[in-house]
This record gives C-alpha cells, structure tokens and sequence, in this order.
C-alpha cells in the first residue's frame, strides 16, 4: 500500500486562513474572553472597595446561596422575563405562522412592518408605552370613554405587567423572525398531507405544524429570555417596585452599592443558571429528534 | 490596597477634560473661562454620580468631575481626588460660609475636597387640589391612604435618609440598631409606592395627570409644574427639607491643575451662577450670584433670597459613614429583601 | 363507462397569475384501475393530481366521485389519499405514528390502529421498520411508508405523483412490480403521475397523456404504442421515427406509401383508414422495425450509418436517409451484425409485418 | 362549457380570524410608535392626553440643538462602524466555522456567540480597563468596540447560518474552476450571502443604535443618542425633542427601506 | 495502458468516522477516453471523483495524471474540471459570467474570454442565454451552462457526477447524445458517475463497476454485457436470470448444461471456458435470450406464465419454473403472441446463438 500524502494548504492558503481567523480571534479571545475572565476573577475576590478587589473567596456565592432574597429576586425575574418571553413568542407566533404560510406577496411587506417599529430608540419606544398606559393614557382614556371603568385606573402602569407588555412589544421582531424562519422551511406538502389524511386545519396545526416550529421557537425564546432576564431599564422606567429584576441587582453592585465582587458574582450566577438551561434544552430537543 | 488602573487616556494637554452630570456641560455656564481659552474643554457626561464613580474606578481620568457632597468621602477614599487651594481661587470668598464650612469638604491646610457649586432642596411635591391640607411632615409619604399614588427618588441620600428622620435617628451615622429601623421604615414604605426614580420627567407627567398625588422631588419641578397650570406646592416639612450640594473635584494626577482652577474660578463668577439659576432653577454657591438674579425671580424661583440662613433649618445631605451599608440595604429592600 | 368511481368534468384550472393549468379536462377512472397520467414537464399532471384530492380549487368543472359531487368538499372529507413525490412523511413522527395518523383521526381504537398499521407495514415489506425515525429510511424505504400510510386510510382512490422518480433504476424497477401488486391484491383505484414512459407502460392498465393542460389520448398501453392518436403521443411514447410519406395504392390489407424518391415501404396499418392516393401522411416507424435487408428492393432503402450506440440487447443506429436521420434497432445478434459499422452503407426494410401508426395531418 | 365552483376551498372561516388577529398584532406594534410623531407636534412639555395644539416648535428647537445633533451623529458613526466590524467579524469567524473545518474556527464561533449572556455594565467595565490599557480611553473608538462586541453574536448566527445553508459543490466549483480561497469568497460566497450579510449588518446596528449602558462607559466626550436621552431624562422639556428626533429617524427609515426595496425590486427585474 | 491520462494507484479512502468510502482502487483513463463509473448507491463513486478532482484527500495510494503525481495538488491546482450533480452555478452571476468565471482567474483579456464564452455556449446550444439569470433556466439548460462552465476551461480531464440524473426521460436521452457528440469532437476524456447503467451502456467507451468501495470490472459494455466478470456485475448490467446449472459436456463449441431436471439447454460460451463435467456453475441469461418454442426437446423447458408487463417493443414475462422464476422478453411480433396469456403453460428454449456467461463460483 502506497503511503498518502495528505493536501498540504501553500503558504498563500495559510495567509489566508490566518487572516479570515484573525478578526474573530481579536475580538473573540481579546475582548469576549477578557471581559469574561473579569467577571469569572472578580466573582471570587472579596470587595475592598478597590477595581481587582482583594484575597479569593467563595462567600460572594455563599451569601447568593444562603440569602433567600436573591432567590426570591431570581424567581421574579424568571417570572417576569417567563411571561414576557412567553406573551412575546404566543402573540408574535400566529403573525409568524400567517406571514410564512399565509403571507403570499405580502411576504416581505408584512416582515418589513414587523421590523419598522425598530427603527426608533428604546427608550422612546419605552416613553411611549407610559403614555399609552398611565393615568391619564391613551389605555385610561378608551376604557373610561368606552363606560367599562369610572374612573382611570392605576393597574396598567408601575406593574410587572407592565414590564410584560412593554417587552413583549419591544422584542417582537426578536420572536417573529425565528419562528418565521422555521415554519417557512417547512414543506407544503406535509401540510397537505395531514389533510389528505383527514385532519381538519386544526388537527394539522397542532400535529404538524407546531411539532415542525419547535426549533424556532426555542431561538426565539432564547433570544428574547436571556436580555429581557438582564434588563434594568425597562422595570425602572415602567415596572414599579414590584418589577425589580436580578439585572437592576447586578447593575446596582456596579453602581451605588460599590460591590464589584458581588455583581459578578450574581452575572456568573445567572450566566451559569442560563447556560445551564440552553444545555439543557438543546439535550431535550436533540433528544426528541432521535 | 486601592489598585487603579492606570489612566493611559488623558486628552492630550492643554485641553481640560471635565465629566459632569448631562446639562451641565453647556458653555453658558463657562463664559469666562472660554474667553481666555476658546474651544478647550472637553466634557463627558452622566446621569448618576454613583454610575460616574463605577466609570472613574474602570480608570476614565478627567481633570475635573462634578459629585455632590454625599460621595465626597468614598470618592477621597478610594484615592481618587486631590485636595483643592481655595487661595487660588479668586471668587472663593463669595461662596456662602455655610458651604465653605461644609465639614467634609475640609481637607487642612486651606484647602477643600470639593468646590461647591449647585444646591438645591428636596422635598414632597404634592397636589393642592387632590391633598388640600396635607400634615407638613416627610410623614406623608408613608400614609397609607395614598398607597400606590406617590412616588419617590431613588438614591440613596435622599429617600433612606428621610426614611432615617422620620424613624427618628441619625442618617449620618446610623448604629446597627439605627440600620434595622431604617430597614423597617422603608420596608414599611414600599409597598406604598408607584415607582422609586430619578426620572423626573416620569414624575411630573404623573402629577400633572394626578395619578401621584405626592412625590418626593426637587425645587425646579415644582416651578416647571405650576408653569403649566398644575397645582403643586413644595412641602417644608418639620423634619426638614433637605439640601444637596454638588462641585468640583479635581481628579489625582491630573496635569492640567492650571487649567482646572481657571475653570473653577470660571464656574464661581456671577455670570455662571446666574445661569445656573435662572435656567435651571437650581441655586448656585456664591452671593454674587443670588444678588445680580434679584429677589422676584428667586421667589419665583421656589430660592431663598438668603440662602445661609435658609441652610439652617434643613438637613444638609453630607457623606454617610455606613453609605455602602445603606446602599446595599436600600436596594434589597427595594429588590423586596 | 357509466359506473366509473372517478369522473372529471370539463376541469379548467386558470392560476391567480393567469397561467392556464389545465384546459378543460375530462376523464374518467373506473374501479379497481390503474390508470397513469404521462406528459412533459409542466403539462398539468400534478395540478390534475392536486385538484382529485381537494388541494386545489379549480376554476370550472366538477369532480365526481362514486357518481357525487365532490368539487366543494375540502381534503380531509374526501375519500382519497395521496402519496407525494416527496414523501411528505411527518418527520417529528416514527414510522409506525405516521402511518397511524389517519386512523388516529378517525377515533380508532389504539389496539386497532397497531394491527392496521403492522398490517400496512408487512404489505409493503417493513415488518422492523415500526419504531424507525423517518429520517434514517433510505429513499425506497419512505416510498413504502409514505404508500402504507395512504393505504391504510383504505381510500376508495389512491393518487400517485411520481412515487419513483427519486429512486435508482434497479430499486425503481422493483417498486414497480411491488406497486402493481399492491394494487392487485387491494383492488383499489390507482392514478399515478409520472413522466417516464416505459414505466407508465409496464405499470398501468390505461394510460392518459397529456399536453400543455390537455389530455391528448386516453387508451390502454398497447393502444397507445400501436395507435397513437396524435403526432404529439407518437413522439412521446417510445422512440418513434416520424417519416413524411406520401399514399400510394391499397394491396390488401397493405398500403403502399413512397418516402422520398426510392423507397416505397408496405405496411399493415392497425384499425380502417380510407385515404385518396397522393395524400401526405406521416408514418410512426418503431426502431425496433427497420430491419436490414440483404436484397435491394422498392420496399428498401439505402443509408448510412452515422454513429452506433450500444443498448445492451440491442445496437442503436443512426441512419442517415437523404435528409433525415432515422433510428434503427439492430438485435445484437443479428446475423449481419458484424457488418455494422460506422460509416457503412448498408441497406434496410420495414419489417414485413410491422404495424406502423399513420397520422394524417 | 364552464361549471362554477362554489367558493369553499378558498378563505375559511379560521384564515379570516388569523388575518384579523394580524391585524390587531400591527396596531399593538404601531399604537406607541404612532404615539411619537403624534406628540412631537403637541404644544406641551407634557405627552399626556388632551393633545394642546399643533407646534412645530420641538422640531425648531431641535434643529438648534446642537447637543443631540453630535450625540445622533455620533450614533450613526458607531452604529456604522460597529455593525461593519461586527459584520466582518461575523463573516469571517462564520466562513472559518463553515469552511475551514478546524477546531479553532468552532471554537471562535461559540466564544462570539457569548456576548449575549454577558451583561452590559460588566462588558462596559471590562472595556473599558481595556481601553485604557490599549491607551484609548473612553472615546468614539472605544464604543465601536464594544458594541462590536455585542453585534457579534447576532451577525455570526445569521452568517452562520446562511453559510451553512450554500451547497458544498458551489465552493467547489469555484476551486475547481481555479479560485483560490479569496477569490472564492470575494466573487462567489459573499456576493451570494449579500442578503444574509444586509440584515446581520442590520441587526448590529440597531443593537448599537439602541445599547446604552456599554456606551456610557465607554463614552469620552461625544456621548451617544441613548446615553444623550438618558441624561435628558432629568429634563422633562427635552422629552418632546427627543420625540420630533424619534419621528424623523422614523421617517427617514421609512423611505429609505422603501427605495430599498424598490431598487431590490428593479434588481430582481432585469 | 503506459501512456494513461489518468493512473489511481491503490487508492483508499477512510472517513473520519471510520467508514470506509474507497478501498484500494486502482485505474486508468486513456486520452480522449469516455469512462463510466457504474454501482449502486454508496459504492464509493463520488469519492472517487471528488478525490480526482481535489477535494478530498485520499487516506492512501497516489493520483497521477500524464504520469505527474498530483496527489498532493489542491483542487484549484489541477487540470482538471468537474460538472456537478446539482450543477452548482454561482446564481449570483449570469449565464455568461458563470461561463467566465474559470477564464477570468486566469487572466484572460476579456475579449477573448467573452469569444471563448459564446463559442462554449454555441457548443452548448444554447448561444442565446448568454445573459440569461441562472435561475431562470430549467433544469437541462443548466446543466449544459455547468458543462459549458467546465469545458471552456479546455480541462484534460473531465467529471462529471450524475450529470443527468435530474432530467426526464426524453431530456435525459437527448443530452447523453450531445455529451457523446461534444466528447467526441473536444476529444478530451471524460469520466463520467452514474447509477443508471443502460446510459452508462450507450454512452462509455469502458465502464468501472464498482461495489462497495472496490472495482469489479472495467471493461467495453459488450464485454460487461457478455461476460461480467462476476455475479455482482452481472445482476447489476441489465436484467439478468441468474440460474445454477450442472456443466455436462461440450459439443464443438457448444456447451450443454443441466439445470433442475428437465431441462438441458445448449449454447455458446464466450472466451476459454475449460470445464470438468459435474462442475456446478451459475449461468446468466439474458430475459431476450429465452424464446418461446414449440416442439419439446431436452434443450425446452416448460413454465407457467406468472405476469405479463408491456413493455412497449416486448412484453415482459415472469415464468415460473419448477422453483425459480425466470425473465423472458418475448417480442411484440412473435408470432406466437396470442398464445402469452397469464397462467398459460408454454415451453422455452434458449436461442440457439445466444451467448450466456457462465460463472464459476
Ligand atoms: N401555483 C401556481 N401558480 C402559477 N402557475 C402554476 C402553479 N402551479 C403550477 N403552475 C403552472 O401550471 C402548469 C402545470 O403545472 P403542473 O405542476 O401541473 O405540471 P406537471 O405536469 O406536474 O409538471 P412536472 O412534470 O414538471 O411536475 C405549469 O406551467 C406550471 O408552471
Ligand atoms: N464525508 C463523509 N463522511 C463519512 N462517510 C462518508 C462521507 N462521504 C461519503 N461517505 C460514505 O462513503 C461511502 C461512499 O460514498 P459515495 O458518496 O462515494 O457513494 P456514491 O457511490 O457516490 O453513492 P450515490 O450513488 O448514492 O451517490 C458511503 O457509504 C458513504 O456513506
Ligand atoms: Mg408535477
Ligand atoms: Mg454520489
């Protein structure tokens, strides 16, 4: 048998190659991996008040653990960033389902509409919704106008609902486009094949088309959980006390409460919790699919 | 051991670089100053002085930034001031005495930590029609009636300290005994609240609309509110209201200290004051500066026309020994801890 | 046909588009047929196809099945089922919960529905391949699925579009001997799309072929080769030499035609045709019936031989005649084989007892 | 002879609720935003119900200030050169994962897709330390590269994915025809991906363009949008400003996407 | 073969897995030579190809083309030029500037290029689509652009993956001759993979059969055809009964077999055959190769007719003999045509002149 020399890259390829992995690596190990290992150093350091802190330490963990409040906030937050993650992907699922299977040459006119409302800032955006649901807002006005309340009511703005629909609102795009992606490939055929079968429309929707969606709506609901789960400004602005979130907790160790360690330690917490969860739900729907 | 991380980026010499609250960094307010060096000033701004801290700490080093009173202490303490010559500030003398004795300012030797530059007083807002005749007292924001229609500031010096007068204790050095009513003062109060902010805007749309019927708030509000017909008073309590002060410090190390007086000096002088008030409403530091606005206007205003004796009966927000503590307790209980 | 189960009527399909689909279809499917419907890319079979099992509306005419308008029933009410070119198996479902699904719909009992589908499964020759996940089955196994699911729903129809078309020769082949069995022993109506002509030929009992929305003739398979009704069928069923001709005289049951200037086959011709003499025609010779000839003869002709193309049983000529170039097939093991080479003169006939199709036109 | 057929294959009951459901989820979207334009032009500081009277003067005063001028320039800078890195970024480390096939490249393509767990106050402070370190400091650079950073995970999963979806046989056909990898991505890979890259490019601009908290940190003396209108939230009367600013961006998005996609159209037609 | 274009020297292939794709193949392709690589699916025919033309490394052996080894060349290095299954047009790019593309990466000005591109596409047939979008052509029309595509590049060696596999029956028979045409007049070699061995049979001047990651045969079709060299090879060309016989004796050149009890055909056997009478051997018949016959003789056996298939030019007949079935082709015009019905019982006979293999194992 004739030994095989292997393809051997020239020097041109290998120049090549290093510079298409250069950028990434830049950033990817200078700054992803940086700003990483700090959280992961600092969550071990006790705070002195100093950038580094001083000395390792587990009780930053401890205190997370033994405390109840931080699992009480936690479980708020998953609360909360659950239901807006859930409101967002129910509601913005039909319009996903319509545009990818009912949409026709609407198509890209519907998706731009879906992606418009993006174009203005955040916090305009968020502005807008306190008008629409306090007091005096465009909410109040119709159900007092309308005789369904006497007089304005105080429960749409300063609640966590608030913060659901405020969110739901602000990450629409975030779970159509997913959602819409997934049931887009799906073949027409196997739609048409549960009919043939007998199926009425509703009976191919919950066991062909929804079955098909799963993936996308794991991404949507992983892209819409994760920055919702970390958000401080939107419960600030809308949320009341009731709304506090873990992500307003790490943002204040940063900030007035002077506790680096600490908000490190509560991110990797939560990046730990996060990632564990992604395993996991990659491990369920791996194990679906055989 | 403070380890800082070293400020590499210092903008380039002879062009002062100065971080201050968002508004502040207007060139009205540096007239002087710009007419001996045009176009050399190099401003950054914040909306929070503890989120300018975290920035400072990260190692952005500008020459001068702009605190209030409160964090004086943790600022100096963590190394990142430098004590100021008042000799070298020609309109040192026209800042009110009240303000130059400011205890935490003193750094020996002549010289201060802080320049004092804008003042203001912090009390409840409150509607004169929907509360007509409310008991003068921080009380009010606890009474449970107008549970769910009041709102108040979210820092640390000013809502923990109220809660602190109201149960009675020093807020400036509060005993663990001390921490614990607090604690319960404001675990008491939250329930009652729409919204911890410092979003004024948020705040006086929701009193102009009458879905809060009381805030904790600032003196300028209140102008800007009657201003568009809404009928709001500004509270003097029996506690006290209470009275912030914010200035300059000079960062350590800074190379342009020259530049950084001339700025300083620059702030002081009438005509920088006298903006400060009549466009901010805010109150500024010296008496020059109180005197060229005239007495109409400061009653317009919601200012006092002598600001000395006004500093007498309310609570100056000073640097608190436990702020770390009371921070931490004050976002748990925040948080619903 | 008065008892047909399937009947078509006057169906037009025009698209949102204003494409024409199809172009006022009629045809009728009896019991128990196995009927193909052939064609070239785009004539309309698949969208025939579509309009049977209630995918499409069309535009004019009516379905009837068993003697019932159908036309305005959805899918799922229909009592036909299809297997779709691509499969279309549930992919979140194993073999065995695919194949249950229409029995699920019609609140079978679940034992019921295990046994039917066990059934179903050693019809089509997967006893072990119950608890598979559709996406480890190679081509030819999903076919067999995609087919058991239909068939266990018991249709009264079954429609086919292109069931083989994704497989290679030798599994294509098989399945085609598995399909017509399939439908022997079920005794259900088979229509199936295809575009391949020799299976159409093979498989079915009757064969509709169709062009741009139309359907050009409707006969059994050997109809269809012997007499194709059409220049159209002629050239698309088989490969056919179409010869311009002129009439000659009657000798018989023979006609007499001149091709060119020498040549004057003689030919049976399959069913009457009365034709004046001196009238063009065009004649359908199969390569399979140009024969060489030892002998020259009116009834021969000389070409040559432009290039040979190995067939496996037979050698392919191209030949060259005047203007035109014929097809011949040569058996291999003719005995004038080894005088077939490139370039070579040589002189052929019609086989005398070849029926050539006559298309007057 | 035509038969007609009864309308029923077409519009169900069920399609028509799902339309009308669309159309609810639009006015949801579209309620708030209309509200910007809507009290931009209101003649009070307050946006609160009962509109005062028609202003142009928020518009006025925003053309003076010269404040929010800098700060959406500044915006548009580093959106720009942000999702242009992000985007490169994405492209590269997506054809290495793709094409390359080495375990480094995979690797690269999970750590870029960590950003989105991280959160921004701690990739503020580390950027920060980092920028001082490189000697920078906080400034316009500095913030392209953070929010970079943040674009990432966003343009490698789409690139990624697009990518991922080419036919293996067309980078083989350009080798075989005698491209070199270059040439290959030059003339065949991205001219292919140019939609895949438009939108990635796309989402890490309006990450950018909304992304407040690294901004803040990372901001020298040109502060951006969000960090202007954060610091302007003390000021109620720059609310309607910041709404007529609002509006206009609204405005110019909307026709710019549409001569966008008019030209896409007149792509598509010759 | 000395002076071969292309010499595969004991190449295998691994995959990463483990699996074994290639397991030592050795082969050669003359200049301007047509090679078919033949098998059934996931024999190891595209990695055959893709290690020819540089995309995949081989695990062992060496690649030489005109005797310069190239084993360690990158794809874009080699002389060579591949058309793909799925044709792979860069859609990104015009008809034309597809056509270009190779020229352009070897600098050619561009007035040429573009003469060379318009002579490729005339070449093609198609000279009007120069500025056509590929993705407005069908699927034969691209197939020809992705051939134009390879062949401009002048390659001294040509793949071609399945070229056809995509097209329909009489597209697909059109393009095979253009191929044959335009490899004959380019004369560059052509290697050519396909499942489909009666086009590999009317296309190939040799044919590799390969079966499971090794080759077989390499051989002319006729020589595969009349003698494959094993039973693989002979199942796989063609329809084949594959029948085990007992040899008896030889007569002249004729052998005579025994097979089952009764039946005792005769027939010629192709090349040496030196047989010990009473050795058990498997002969292969040709389905054309049995022919009904009326008297009964040693050499006749009597079967029943089990089905009938039309297969345009003969029916297909499945006869059922003692245990065994065998395929018999009956010509449409025999004339003992009537006498075919199913269930009929009717006695065979190997032709005369037919030459069947005979398989010793
Ligand atoms: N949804 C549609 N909209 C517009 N035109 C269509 C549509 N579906 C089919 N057509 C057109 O109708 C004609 C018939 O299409 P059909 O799919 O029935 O062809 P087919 O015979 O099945 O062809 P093939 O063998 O290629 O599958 C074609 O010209 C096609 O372009
Ligand atoms: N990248 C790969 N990794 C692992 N196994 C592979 C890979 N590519 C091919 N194989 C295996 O190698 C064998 C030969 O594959 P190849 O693609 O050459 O088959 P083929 O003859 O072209 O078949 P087909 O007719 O189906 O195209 C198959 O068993 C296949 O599963
Ligand atoms: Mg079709
Ligand atoms: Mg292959």
């Amino acid at each position: 048998m004739i030994p095989a020399r292997t393809v051997v890259p020239d020097v041109r390829s290998l120049v090549f190659r290093c510079l298409m992995l250069l950028p990434g690596a830049v950033m990817g190990l200078g700054l992803i991996v940086f700003s990483l290992g700090l959280v992961v150093f600092l969550a071990f350091r006790h705070n002195d008040g100093s950038v580094l802190g001083a000395g390792w330490t587990w009780s930053n963990f401890q205190t997370i653990l033994t405390d109840p409040l931080y699992a009480q906030v936690a479980l708020r937050s998953v609360m909360i960033a659950g239901t807006a993650t859930a409101a967002t992907v129910l509601a913005a699922y039909p319009v996903a389902y319509c545009i990818a299977l009912r949409g026709g040459r609407w198509r890209s006119l519907l998706l731009f509409l879906v992606t418009l409302p993006f174009w203005t800032s955040y916090l305009l955006r968020v502005f807008a919704w306190k008008i629409v649901l306090a007091y005096n807002g465009v909410f109040n006005s119709v159900l007092v106008g309308s005789g369904i309340l006497h007089a304005p009511s105080l429960a749409f703005l300063n609640t966590p609902a608030a913060v659901v629909v405020t969110l739901a609102h602000a990450y629409a795009p975030f779970a159509i486009l997913p959602i819409y992606t997934a049931l887009e490939g799906l073949p027409r055929s196997l739609l048409e094949a549960a009919s043939d079968l007998g199926a009425r429309p509703w009976t191919t929707f919950r066991r062909v088309v929804l079955p098909a969606s799963v993936p996308g709506v794991l991404t949507a609901s992983m892209v819409v959980f994760i920055p919702t789960l970390g958000d401080y400004v939107t419960p600030a602005l809308v949320g009341g006390p009731r709304s506090i979130m873990i992500g307003s907790l790490i943002q204040m160790q940063f900030g007035r409460a002077n506790d680096w360690p600490f908000g490190a330690a509560l991110a990797v917490a939560v990046m730990l919790v996060v990632a564990g969860g992604m395993v996991l739900g990659r491990k369920l729907s791996v194990g679906r699919q055989g | 051991a403070a380890l800082t991380v070293s400020g590499a980026a210092r903008a380039e010499d002879g062009k002062l670089t100065y971080f201050t609250w968002s508004g502040y960094e207007r060139p009205e307010y540096d007239e002087v100053y710009l007419k001996s060096h045009p176009g050399t000033i190099s401003a950054s701004v914040f909306g929070d002085d503890d989120d300018a801290f975290t920035k400072l700490k990260a190692g952005f080093r500008p020459d001068i930034a702009h605190p209030c009173y409160d964090k004086i202490i943790r600022w100096k303490d963590a190394g990142l001031i430098e004590p100021i010559d008042t000799k070298r500030l020609s309109n040192w003398k026209n800042v009110f005495p009240s303000l130059k004795s400011l205890p935490a300012l003193q750094a020996g030797d002549g010289k201060v930590w802080m320049v004092p530059w804008d003042w203001g007083n912090t009390s409840i807002i409150y509607r004169t029609d929907l509360l007509p005749n409310p008991e003068m007292s921080w009380n009010l924001l606890w009474d449970k009636q107008y549970a769910g229609r009041m709102a108040t500031i979210d820092a640390v010096h000013d809502t923990p300290v109220v809660a602190a007068l109201v149960a009675g204790v020093n807020p400036f050095d509060l005993s663990p005994s001390d921490m614990e009513k607090v604690a319960a003062k404001l675990r008491e109060q939250r329930p009652l609240m729409a919204s911890y902010t410092t979003d004024m805007t948020s705040i006086e749309q929701s009193l102009a609309s009458g879905e809060l019927v009381a805030s904790m708030g600032w003196n300028e509000a209140v102008v800007a509110l009657r201003k568009q017909g809404v009928p709001v008073a500004f509270m003097k309590p029996k506690e006290g209201m209470l009275t912030w002060a914010c200035g300059f410090v000079m960062l350590k190390g800074t190379k342009n200290a020259d530049l950084a007086y001339e700025f300083m000096n620059s702030r002081l002088d009438v005509s920088s004051g006298q903006h400060l008030i009549e466009n901010d409403g805010y109150g500024a530091s010296t008496s020059t500066a109180f005197a060229a606005v005239g007495p109409e206007k400061l009653k317009e205003l919601e200012l006092p026309s002598n600001p000395d004796d006004m500093f007498k009966t309310t609570v100056f927000t000073a640097p608190m020994k436990q702020a770390d503590e009371l921070a931490k307790m004050f976002e748990k209980i925040k948080a619903g801890g | 046909m008065t008892g047909a189960l399937l009947k078509l009527d006057g169906i037009g399909k025009i698209f949102p588009g204003g494409g024409i689909g199809l172009d006022g279809i009629g045809l009728e499917v009896g019991h128990g047929e196995f009927l193909s419907l052939l064609g070239p890319s785009g004539c309309g079979k698949t969208t025939t196809l579509r309009i049977i099992a209630g995918f499409e509306a069309p535009t004019s005419g009516r379905v009837l099945l068993d003697g019932e308008d159908i036309t305005a029933r959805r899918a799922f009410e229909r009592p036909v089922n299809t297997v779709f070119q691509d499969y279309a198996l549930f992919p979140n479902m194993n073999v065995q919960e695919n194949i249950e699904f229409g029995l699920s719909l019609r609140r079978m009992a679940s034992v019921e529905r295990e046994r039917k589908a066990k059934q179903a499964l050693e019809l089509v020759g997967l006893p072990d391949k119950a608890k598979a996940r559709v996406t480890s089955l190679s081509g030819g196994q999903r076919q067999r699925v995609a087919l058991a699911r239909a068939l266990v729903c018991e249709p009264q129809l079954l429609l086919l579009d292109e069931p083989l078309s994704a497989l290679d020769a030798s599994l294509r082949e098989h399945m085609q001997s598995e399909l017509k069995r399939l439908q022997k022993e079920l005794g259900t109506a088979f229509v199936m799309v295809t575009h391949d002509q020799t299976e159409a030929l093979s498989i079915s009992d009757r064969i509709a072929v169709m062009n741009k929305g139309r359907i050009e003739q409707v006969a059994t398979p050997a109809t269809l080769y012997d007499r194709p009704a059409s220049r159209f069928v002629a050239s698309f069923i088989g490969t056919t030499n179409l010869i311009s001709a002129i009439f000659q005289n009657r000798e018989d049951t023979r006609l007499r035609f001149a091709v060119g200037s020498d040549w004057h086959p003689v030919m049976n011709v399959p069913g009457e045709l009365s034709l004046m003499p001196g009238t063009e025609v065009t004649l359908a010779m199969r390569p399979e019936d140009i024969v060489m000839s030892e002998k020259n003869s009116p009834d021969t002709f000389m070409g040559r031989v432009a290039s040979i193309t190995f067939h496996g049983r037979s050698l392919r000529l191209q030949v060259r005649y005047g203007d035109s170039e014929l097809w011949v097939d040569v058996p291999r093991d003719d005995r004038a084989r080894s005088h077939v080479v490139e370039g070579a003169e040589l002189s052929f006939r019609l086989r005398p007892d070849a029926m050539c199709p006559v298309l007057v036109s | 002879m035509k038969i007609p057929v009864p309308p029923v294959l077409r519009g169900s009951s069920s399609g028509a609720a799902l339309w009308i459901y669309v159309a609810l989820y639009l006015i949801f979207l579209y309620l708030p935003i209309c509200l910007i334009p809507l009290f931009s032009f209101n003649d009070s500081v307050q946006a609160a119900f009962p509109l005062k009277g028609v202003t142009l003067g928020w518009y006025r005063t925003l053309f003076q200030e010269e404040g929010i001028h800098s700060a959406l320039w500044t915006s548009l800078e580093v959106g720009v050169f942000s999702a242009a890195l992000a985007t490169l970024c994405g492209v590269t480390v997506s054809y290495a994962s793709v094409f390359m096939k080495s375990r480094f490249a995979n690797l690269l393509s999970y750590v870029a897709r960590l950003p989105i767990l991280i959160p921004g106050v701690i990739i503020g402070i580390a950027m920060l330390i980092m920028a001082n370190l490189v000697g920078i400091g906080p400034s316009v650079p500095a913030i392209i590269a953070g929010h970079t950073l943040v674009g990432l995970p966003a343009t490698v999963m789409v690139m990624q994915g697009r990518f991922a979806s080419f036919p293996r046989s067309i980078a083989e056909a350009a080798e075989d025809l005698g491209a070199r990898e270059w040439t290959l991505v030059r003339r065949v890979l991205l001219p292919m991906a140019v939609p895949a890259v438009g939108s990635a490019f796309m989402l890490a601009f309006l990450t950018s363009f909304d992304e407040f908290i690294i901004a803040f940190f990372l901001s020298g003396p040109h502060p951006t949008l969000p960090v202007y209108i954060w610091g302007q939230l003390r000021f109620p009367r720059s609310l309607p400003i910041v709404m007529a600013l609002g509006s206009l961006i609204l405005a110019v998005s909307v026709v710019v996407s549409i001569l966008s996609e008019a030209l896409r159209r007149r792509g598509q037609a010759t």
